[in-house]
């Protein structure tokens, strides 16, 4: 292991659930962070003393707590903003979750009110996606293509679980309006090169968007240097709560884009027959927001901060080549995904054959505590295209150890005693 | 020591050998039944004869050993039997399912199937055990309609 | 004061930020509940209880901890069905909020997709909303407008306040697709006769949707028994966490809706053109929903029900009752709404000559520790109808008491000494 | 007693008798500006002269006591100013009201304005006291153009 500040141990005691027992005194091994991640006391007692002190709700209201709440509220977009790199803290609008953001924009296109070229969509226009993305960054689109008769198109992906790029000019051209793709894959861990597709989507002047859902709870992300248009993702993924999301988007094209969800809120004046809009973010954040939500999120981008995104790169990393060391060594066991530890982050998928990742799963937690993932994790057509219908799959996060992947490891051997 | 409940000897053994695999003709109706949370798909036939007889039940499908396996006890208990008596067994076998592990198992109408009695306390997988059960019951409504 | 076991010192005890102190050793008055209200202890804990015991993703997880996270979240939606007497449990459906309700709903006309009768919508046809509507009940519907070239039309409001149904034969015909009003008004406090409402949509072949969000805290609701076809209220304002709303809709319409939002869980098959939906109430709950904010609305519907409506409601009447008395012959003041109590919640609206809300409000604040709502508490077309910018609103919930309306009392006749 | 280091007793006499107040001819531009999330208002007109002279800076609107009465002081201190030092003026004004309570208000360039100083610890009101200051800016970009 690298020489660092980092303390797994002083980490886990951070997180309350790590140390509780499952029915029959096991243990928790949490290997499923990749689906939603556990809290740590930090974000847990920032949200309680929210609500026990300060709460009341934003914007609208002059007193003391609505004082305080909208500080919060608010201070905890300038954190998200920092935290992520963006030019302007306007620019980050808080949603419920990564799929609402995915939403937001693909419902920005096509709409009949909108004047923005941009922005216009119909028969004859393309969208781009690829094959390895998760449900929330897939069915917005086919919804979209559906309502404006545009044309759906998508990248494939490699045997090895990468961007299949070789078609890269004939896939993206005049016709393309929008790029969409994942940052990093939630099955494969494949980390995608973004500089490369972007070079060609701006040669062609479409817009780009990331769902970087399981990137920015990793890695140290910058969206300015990223470079591109939309970046969208989630609280609960990255030791926040549940119920918030983020949409980051370049100021001038939120601008440009027509409101989507209407309500309070979002808007500055308002008649019975018309309306006009508050400036971002408040005018994509119709109603009243996730307010504690957002500012647990707060805390743990203070939190992820405060450990160091390098450390907890750096510690992911080394759980991944110990992890797909332990894996590529299991006889049978297929890895769906690269199998080095380059430009891939701590998600392992894999299958046996002849057993159901069902009946993997179910014994890895029922004798072992080992919860991971089993399905087609909200990827199914990238299941469709390795030609399985499941996988079983283990994600790594900042608190997982190597006695972790021991212990699935040893719950695998089980599984093929049992099924073998 | 709890899996061990839930994966009963005659489940396994299901599951390593099912009964009766594969679609056959003829058939009456066919149907194909998806669990979209986990991708088990059962594709069902069923053919019925004179006096409400329920002569084939072919299946073929894809998931997990429980699916399998419940598909497979369904075909033991449906071939041969009639309708109305099996759908007293998929009535049975649906309430044991759906409680939660409260339901005493009726060996006398389930035979094998007692055997899922302990997937009840797992609420993700009841969908797995009721999956080609569910599919049967469709495919009975298709033919008789 | 009624007879009943109902004792406002115990329950004030069970919220804990009612006896923080603010800035200046002054107490909290806290007459803002209708903006939002404070949480009990019950829900607190609650929440950060499953964040620490229980926590994981729902509906994917097979492990011990996705077991337990979607059997409260899915408990949660039963309890939730049952306050508001849902015939089907699986018509309650979890938004961010009541906004994303309306929304939803507002999004199911007129989309392309959409082959039910019922949700075309264009030119020609009509969409009746109310005057006194809140911006998430109003632009929603401008929007859906704008969007497909149909009418939106509206109820005046009477002098008095309540709904001015003279015109409803005219307003209301075979044109109509849709009728939105609020239940009870977030300004006036009016309870709006929906029976009388309904009765008109029914014979005109036209759905009917109710904004509940100042009803369903306050009074015990039977949607079955109302009628209508969807409900939309907000968990905030009924003792819930933010970040939770409800959608409540006749299954058999939820059914015949095309999706709104696309993503993880709201799916049955994809494939990269297509794809197939999940029954509802999945099918509109796109992606990770508010989990621990759905766990946290069922202790707070299991709080309201264990205080008990009926309770609630007689002693919010019992308040307005007082607070109309007593703001009633306060010289100068204007009430917005109707002066009696009948078929009006504890939401009272005012104004004085030359005073302004915001001065209002600051001194009350500032001064006394009062906290109320300045502004137009997003219904400014309902404002412009009555001529005024701005209202001062003081609204009541089952935590507040008669002194507390005193304490406002004595704060109005000091704003009166500095500006008058 | 934090109210009162809000409600400067000069803010309550231009609230109650504001200077300058109502729209006059001739005009070189006039705007509209509203405060959303209050309904605050006010129209301003501005009229230029010659050497960068601010000749008149006539307004309307409707409001809180802070609102009117910077619109009030606004039109003391630049009427018959200049567009460069009354710009000046808006920017110190402005640096002021953002500046949470930490900024030192300075008496020769502020004036009247200095009564403001304790709205910058108020940020919802913020915005109250700063809707005619930005206004006439806007007017002054658009009477230039
Ligand atoms: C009558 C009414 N409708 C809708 C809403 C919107 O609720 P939310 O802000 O939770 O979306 C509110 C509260 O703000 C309201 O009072
Ligand atoms: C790659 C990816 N995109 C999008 C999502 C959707 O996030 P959410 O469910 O929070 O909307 C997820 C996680 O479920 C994901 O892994």
């Amino acid at each position: 292991m690298t020489e660092s500040m980092f303390d797994v141990e002083r980490i886990r005691k951070d997180f309350p659930i790590l140390s509780r027992e499952l029915p029959g005194g096991r243990p928790l091994v949490y290997l499923d962070s990749g689906n939603s991640s556990q809290k740590p006391a930090q974000v847990i007692n920032t949200m309680r003393d929210h609500f026990e002190q300060h709460y009341s709700n934003v914007g609208r209201a002059l007193h003391v707590l609505g004082t305080e709440s909208t500080e919060a509220y608010e201070g905890a977009r300038d954190k998200v903003a920092a935290f992520i790199g963006a030019p302007d803290r306007d620019e980050v609008i808080f949603t419920k979750n990564a799929s609402e953001a995915l939403n937001l924009v693909a419902y920005a296109f096509g709409n009949p009110t909108n004047t923005d070229e941009r922005f216009r969509l119909g028969p004859g226009d393309e969208i781009v996606i690829s094959e390895m993305e998760h449900h929330s960054n897939l069915v917005p689109w086919q919804f979209l293509a559906q309502r404006t008769g545009a044309t759906l198109r998508w990248f494939p992906v490699t045997d090895e679980g990468r961007l299949d790029l070789s078609g890269l000019d004939e896939l993206v051209t005049e016709r393309t309006k929008i790029v969409s793709i994942v940052h990093q894959s939630n099955v494969l861990g494949t980390v995608n090169p973004v500089a490369d597709v972007l070079a060609r989507v701006r040669q062609v002047g479409a817009l780009m968007m990331l769902d970087a859902s399981q990137s920015v709870p990793h890695r140290a992300i910058d969206v300015a240097a990223l470079g591109v248009d939309f970046v969208a993702f989630t609280g609960h993924k990255m030791v926040g709560p549940s119920g918030i999301g983020v949409l980051w988007g370049r100021r001038e094209l939120l601008d440009a884009m027509p409101p989507f969800l209407g309500g309070g809120e979002m808007i500055e004046a308002v008649w019975m027959d018309h309306s006009t809009y508050a400036p971002v973010p408040h005018k994509f954040e119709a109603g009243t927001p996730p307010i504690v939500e957002a500012i647990g999120l707060g805390a743990a981008v203070d939190y992820l901060t405060g450990v160091g995104m390098e450390d907890i790169q750096r510690h992911e990393h080394d759980l991944t080549v110990y992890g797909l060391d332990a894996l590529g060594e299991f006889p049978g066991l297929r890895i769906i995904g690269p199998t080095t530890a380059e430009e891939r982050g701590g998600t392992l998928s894999f299958t046996f054959p002849g057993i159901h990742p069902h009946d993997v799963g179910q014994i890895l937690d029922d004798r072992f505590g080992v919860a991971v993932r089993v399905g087609h994790h909200c990827a199914r057509p990238l299941h469709l295209r390795f030609g399985i219908p499941a996988t079983t799959r283990a994600s790594f996060y900042l608190y997982n150890t190597t006695d972790e992947i021991d212990a699935l490891v040893r719950g695998l051997h089980h599984v093929q005693k049992v099924f073998g | 020591m709890i899996a061990e409940s839930l994966y009963q000897e005659l489940i396994l053994e299901h599951y390593k050998h099912p009964q009766g695999r594969g679609l056959r003709e003829p058939y009456d109706a066919e149907v194909h039944h998806v669990n979209p949370t986990c991708g088990d798909e059962v594709t069902m036939r069923v053919k019925l004869g004179d006096g409400g007889k329920v002569e084939d039940v072919s299946y073929d499908g894809q998931g997990c050993s429980i699916s399998q396996a419940a598909a497979s006890v369904l075909h033991e208990l449906t071939t041969g039997s009639t309708v109305v008596d099996s759908l007293a067994v998929v009535d049975a076998f649906t309430r044991l399912m759906q409680g939660r592990g409260q339901v005493e198992p009726d060996e006398d109408v389930l035979g094998d199937a007692v055997a899922f009695a302990g997937v009840a306390k797992y609420p993700a997988r009841v969908k797995c055990a009721l999956l080609a059960w569910m599919a049967y019951k469709d495919a009975l409504v298709r033919s008789s309609a």
